[in-house]
């Protein structure tokens, strides 16, 4: 029996005003990165409190991205600064309970970078794909 | 698997009928999936509702046990379970489970009084199956007095039923008030403990009450000083419930369970409660 | 330094009632076995006479209190606080979170607080407890009087006292501290030296204990929202236990983040946690990871000071960094 | 009444365990204990008690009651439930096998919660006499004699040996089951430890807290008393005491969306909690007081009044050294029995 190819699930919450349109640069430039990648648009990267990356971890998630614009291009000023430091803190304390750190990345991505905003994807599934599923912060009831 | 029913795990019921009472109070009706009524219950008595993933509430069986066909229930939009039924459509299903808590006496201490039925608001849901009980039983019963009133007449639950059944029968009076003038209103204005006051009621009948907290509070006041006395008079409590069976502990007040014990009480068997329904 | 006796604090507190300073006072109530000793509001003298205490046993962080207390309380509370109280204290006021007039805080030294666990380890069955200057006398049901000194039962959060400095009050009894150079962070270090395995297996079985009873959260001087997420059924995180592991670290991992920052290091979270759950350590570790990354800061030093998760610098280090920072460090 | 030797103790667990589950207090990292599945290797726990009460073996913390799956309009309910599997409880307190009564008259009066009577019905519950109280116990005062447990089977354990005891047919069994590693015996041994402890009991600082003041029909003459204000002042109003507790068995019930359907399942809940009684309209207990009254009036007025006299405390003293503000039941009953 031929064992089914593992794909990991990865969430990419990208900020409405650089990193989405990025995405949407990457597609209108016909850049290929994996379909498992689900992109969920957020006003600015400092919407994402942390309990929204562990809620995709719970909902079956094998890696989160969080992707904003370049820290001094953020649309309401500031917001990215913040998330960089709370992110910071978060990933810190994930990593510190044990939970692989290569599940959980941040990017700066500029409306314009598609291409940065492909490969970027590419690279955050190879490596998560690396990892395999994520057994560390899953909830078994989501995944039945 | 054998193991012994368990009344946690409810049947599927489907709603086939909506209608839009007032502007937030809806009633829904519901049987089974094959078309039958989900069990048999007897007035006063409630059931448990609910949509998976939404929650599950305990709703009075608004229907009267004589009607075999099916079961109704007036809702009041409040909570989350009650805003998700309100926007629910015919044909969608729900869970059900019951008959709980205890009915009112009808077949017993009623038989041959003249009764007097208070409700304010969504307050008359509760009622009308026993209201509809005693219609259906006409000669078992006594004169029937109902006093009914609500904010204004869009508010009045059940509006056509009354008008157009209740106050027809012999023997029936209905008394409706709404809380200020309204145009098109002929009928009373004022609330309810203060109408029942002005109707100074012979103390030759039993009572039931049911409606907000405060209603109950002011309209018992008012027939205690007519002269009526407590073990005259029933009323129904609501708090919260989850179990429905006397065990989650949520509805203990004093050594009772609201929802086994109750949600019916004699007004006297309440003065014995601690004060904290 | 000469330790503050149950008779000074009785006299303050009866000086200050009778004056009319304050019309409250809340302080330590003496229990059933000289350990179990409850926060308690007097308001007569007579009462305070009879039932106040003040022992290695009141560990409890009065602070929290004076939020509820003060509401709805006519004229001023008297609050005795420790030094580590004092900082929560602070801490609180930075985020209005009561009112300073109606407190008169009266700031206590202090030379540590014994652990009732850690003594209930080394004896079996404490009718009574002697406080004697070189150590504790202890009545026991089977061993007779058991000599246990002040230093084996020291609550880990006195070993690791932070500061012995007052940093709030009206009035100070006895001598101020210092801030302290501690070793509060070893441990912490020590487990970031651990490999992803060793730590993930550390805290499962730590946190796989925890029974959801919410006592860190409640008694937590930092946790003082209105309405918790984790009691909000709007939230989608409402949940009364943990149904699995997942649930265990999510609760965890989120209070420690919300109370990042503002977590003054008074370590009520591990004393009340009815399972020993070092929780005290994920605080740390964000105090740890603040100070190095953000510069040093201690939450509650002083008023109006501006916590570190809500603030930045344009020069912060990348979430990526953070990590590249631990590896050279470990 | 048979006797075994320390020594071959776990013998015994592996000839239990080879066709029921074992569960018996085992000490856990931080030094306390907990009931724990047997395996080779596993040893059993000299603690007084475990912090968290066998009642989690009936009634665990959390369940899952049934599943629901959702098509467009349609509901299909999934009953998920299961025959409890044959399992042994080893090494109760007189206190812990006290409350499964308690939790019984609850869980098992009409309608029978399936769930809990399942569980309830494939348990073999091995007591044991306690030798060491603690100064945090007071089963006494509940009529409880620790030296005499209840339960299938009682023991008794001395320095160098267990006796058993059996008091009901599945006890037998049990016995029946291990009597190739255990040999008969008079009951001297046990007689002389059962008089130490007794001697240790008479001397418990909690011995002389009754229960006077208490009972059904108490409702109105406690009801007002000063002690509510006075000792929920500082109540925190989390849940350790509930759930530390061995006879408290106020649950919820939630669902929880799996994003492939429904699971409705329940778990413990506290009357401590502010939310516990919170309707879409209204909460009918506003106040810390009113919450902390309603866990004391329950456990010493409402439950006996329904329940023949039957207080819901055990004297366990698991609240005494769990509540982070070290206020309890104990303090409450002296507070009002002193008041007389």
């Amino acid at each position: 029996m031929q064992m089914k190819e593992y794909k990991p699930l990865i969430v990419a919450f990208c900020c409405n005003w650089c990193s989405y349109a990025g995405a949407d640069l990457a597609g209108n430039n016909r850049l290929n990165y994996p379909a498992d990648v689900k992109i969920i648009r957020v006003p600015c990267s400092c919407r994402v409190n942390p309990m929204f990356i562990l809620r995709a971890f719970q909902r079956g998630a094998d890696g989160v991205i969080l992707c904003g614009c370049h820290p001094g291009d953020c649309h309401y000023t500031s917001g990215n600064y913040y998330t960089r430091r709370r992110m910071a803190m978060l990933f810190s304390m994930l990593d510190y309970l044990g939970i692989e750190r290569e599940r959980t990345r941040v990017e700066w991505v500029s409306a314009a970078e598609g291409a940065k905003f492909a490969a970027t994807m590419n690279d955050f599934v190879a490596q998560v794909t690396a990892l395999g599923e994520n057994k560390r912060l899953e909830d078994l009831r989501c995944k039945r | 698997m054998n193991m012994r029913e368990d009344t946690l795990i409810p049947k599927v019921g489907v709603i086939t009928d909506v209608r839009i009472d007032t502007p937030d109070i809806k009633t829904f009706r519901v049987v089974t999936p094959d078309g039958k009524k989900a069990f048999d219950h007897r007035p006063g008595q409630c059931a448990m509702l609910s949509i998976p993933g939404v929650g599950e509430a305990m709703f009075s069986i608004t229907s009267s046990p004589t009607n075999t066909e099916y079961m109704e229930f007036s809702i009041k939009k409040c909570g989350c379970v009650t805003e998700w039924l309100h926007q629910a459509e015919v044909g969608q299903q729900l869970t059900i489970r019951g008959p709980y808590g205890n009915p009112f006496p009808v077949d017993d201490v009623f038989a041959g009084k003249n009764m007097l039925f208070i409700a304010g608001g969504v307050g008359l849901a509760p009622l009308r199956s026993v209201i509809n009980y005693c219609r259906h039983y006409r000669d078992r019963y006594g004169d029937i007095d109902i006093v009914y009133g609500s904010r204004s007449k869009d508010d009045l639950l059940d509006y056509k039923e009354i008008i157009e059944e209740w106050s027809n029968d012999a023997g029936v009076k209905v008394h409706l008030t709404i809380d200020n003038p309204q145009e098109g209103w002929n009928g009373h204005v004022g609330f309810v403990p203060n109408y029942v006051k002005e109707l100074n009621f012979d103390t030759n009948k039993t009572a039931v009450l049911c409606g907000p907290p405060i209603m109950i509070k002011f309209t018992l006041e008012g027939l205690c000083s007519m002269g009526f006395d407590k073990t005259q008079i029933y009323t129904t409590l609501e708090l919260r419930m989850k179990c429905g069976v006397g065990k989650c502990g949520r509805c203990n007040v004093g050594s009772k369970y609201v929802c086994k014990d109750g949600p019916v009480f004699r007004c006297d068997e309440l003065d014995e409660l601690p004060d904290e329904y | 330094m000469q330790k503050i006796t149950r008779d000074q604090l009785i006299t303050k507190a009866v000086e200050l009632l009778s004056n009319g300073t304050v019309s409250a006072v809340l302080g330590w109530q003496k229990g059933e076995f000289d350990y179990d000793i409850t926060p308690a509001v007097f308001t007569t003298e007579e009462e305070i006479k009879n039932n106040f205490v003040y022992n290695d046993f009141c560990g409890a962080n009065f602070s929290k209190y004076l939020v509820a207390k003060t509401k709805k309380l006519e004229g001023k509370i008297l609050v005795f606080l420790k030094p580590c109280d004092t900082y929560s204290f602070n801490q609180l006021l930075t985020e209005h979170r009561f009112d300073r007039e109606k407190v008169y805080a009266v700031a206590i030294g202090c030379e540590g607080m014994a652990d009732v666990v850690k003594l209930k380890n080394k004896v079996d069955g404490i009718i009574s407890i002697d406080y004697k200057d070189d150590a504790m006398y202890v009545d026991t049901l089977y061993d007779g009087t058991v000599k246990v000194d002040y230093a084996d039962v020291l609550a880990e959060r006195c070993i690791n006292c932070k500061s012995k400095k007052c940093v709030a009050y009206d009035e100070l009894m006895g001598e101020d501290g210092e801030v302290i150079d501690s070793a509060r962070f070893d441990e912490v270090a020590r487990l970031e030296a651990m490999t992803p395995d060793e730590r993930f297996a550390f805290w499962q079985n730590e946190l796989s204990r925890c029974i959801r009873c919410n006592a860190c959260r409640d008694a937590c001087p930092a946790c003082t929202c209105e309405k918790c997420v984790f009691d909000n059924p709007n939230s989608g995180v409402e949940n009364k236990a943990p149904a699995n592991s997942f649930e265990e670290q999510m609760f965890h991992i989120i209070r420690a983040y919300h109370v990042a920052g503002r977590c003054t290091d008074c370590g009520e979270c591990s004393r009340v946690c009815p399972q020993n759950i070092p929780l005290h350590l994920l605080n740390r570790k964000f105090i740890k990871d603040i100070n190095e990354c953000y510069g040093e800061y201690q939450a509650g030093a002083e008023v109006g000071s501006r916590a570190p998760l809500v603030d930045y610098t344009e020069g912060d280090l990348e979430p990526g960094e953070v990590f590249e920072r631990g590896d050279n460090n470990a | 009444m048979r006797k075994l030797s320390l020594e071959n103790i776990n013998k015994l667990f592996a000839a239990v365990a080879e066709d029921k589950t074992l569960y018996l207090p085992v000490d856990q990292s931080d030094g306390s204990a907990k009931y724990s599945k047997w395996a080779e290797g596993t040893v059993w726990s000299n603690a007084l008690n475990t912090v968290r009460s066998p009642k989690d073996l009936f009634f665990p913390q959390t369940e899952d009651l049934m599943e629901f799956k959702t098509e467009g309009k349609n509901i299909e309910v999934i009953d998920i439930r299961k025959e409890s599997e044959d399992f042994v409880i080893f090494g109760v307190r007189a206190c812990d096998v006290k409350s499964f009564e308690v939790l019984d008259r609850v869980f098992l009066s009409e309608p029978v919660d399936s769930y809990y009577a399942s569980r309830r019905e494939h348990a073999v519950i091995v007591s044991l006499a306690c030798s060491r109280p603690s100064e945090t116990c007071f089963c006494t005062t509940f009529g409880i004699d620790a030296i005499n447990p209840e339960g299938d089977v009682s023991a008794w354990k001395t320095a160098t040996d267990i006796y058993f005891k059996a008091n009901t047919e599945k006890g037998e069994e049990f016995l029946a089951s291990i009597e190739a590693l255990t040999e008969e015996s008079d009951d001297t041994a046990v007689n002389e430890q059962k008089a130490k402890t007794a001697d240790i009991m008479k001397k418990l600082p909690l011995a002389d807290l009754t229960t006077d003041s208490f009972g059904g029909g108490k409702t109105e003459e406690l009801w007002n008393n000063p002690v509510w204000d006075e000792f929920s002042q500082t109540c925190l109003g989390c849940g350790t005491c509930t759930f530390v507790c061995p006879t408290c068995q106020c649950y919820d019930i939630k669902d929880f969306d799996t994003g492939n359907g429904v699971i409705r399942y329940r778990c413990w809940d506290s009357c401590m909690y502010s939310e516990f009684t919170r309707m879409a309209h209204g909460n009918n207990r506003l106040t810390q007081k009113e919450r902390f009254r309603q866990r004391f009036m329950h456990k010493l007025v409402y439950y006996p009044e329904n329940n023949g006299g039957l207080f819901s405390c055990v004297g366990c003293g698991r609240c005494l050294s769990k509540c982070p503000i070290s206020m309890n039941i104990a303090k409450v009953m002296r507070k009002i029995g002193g008041d007389k």
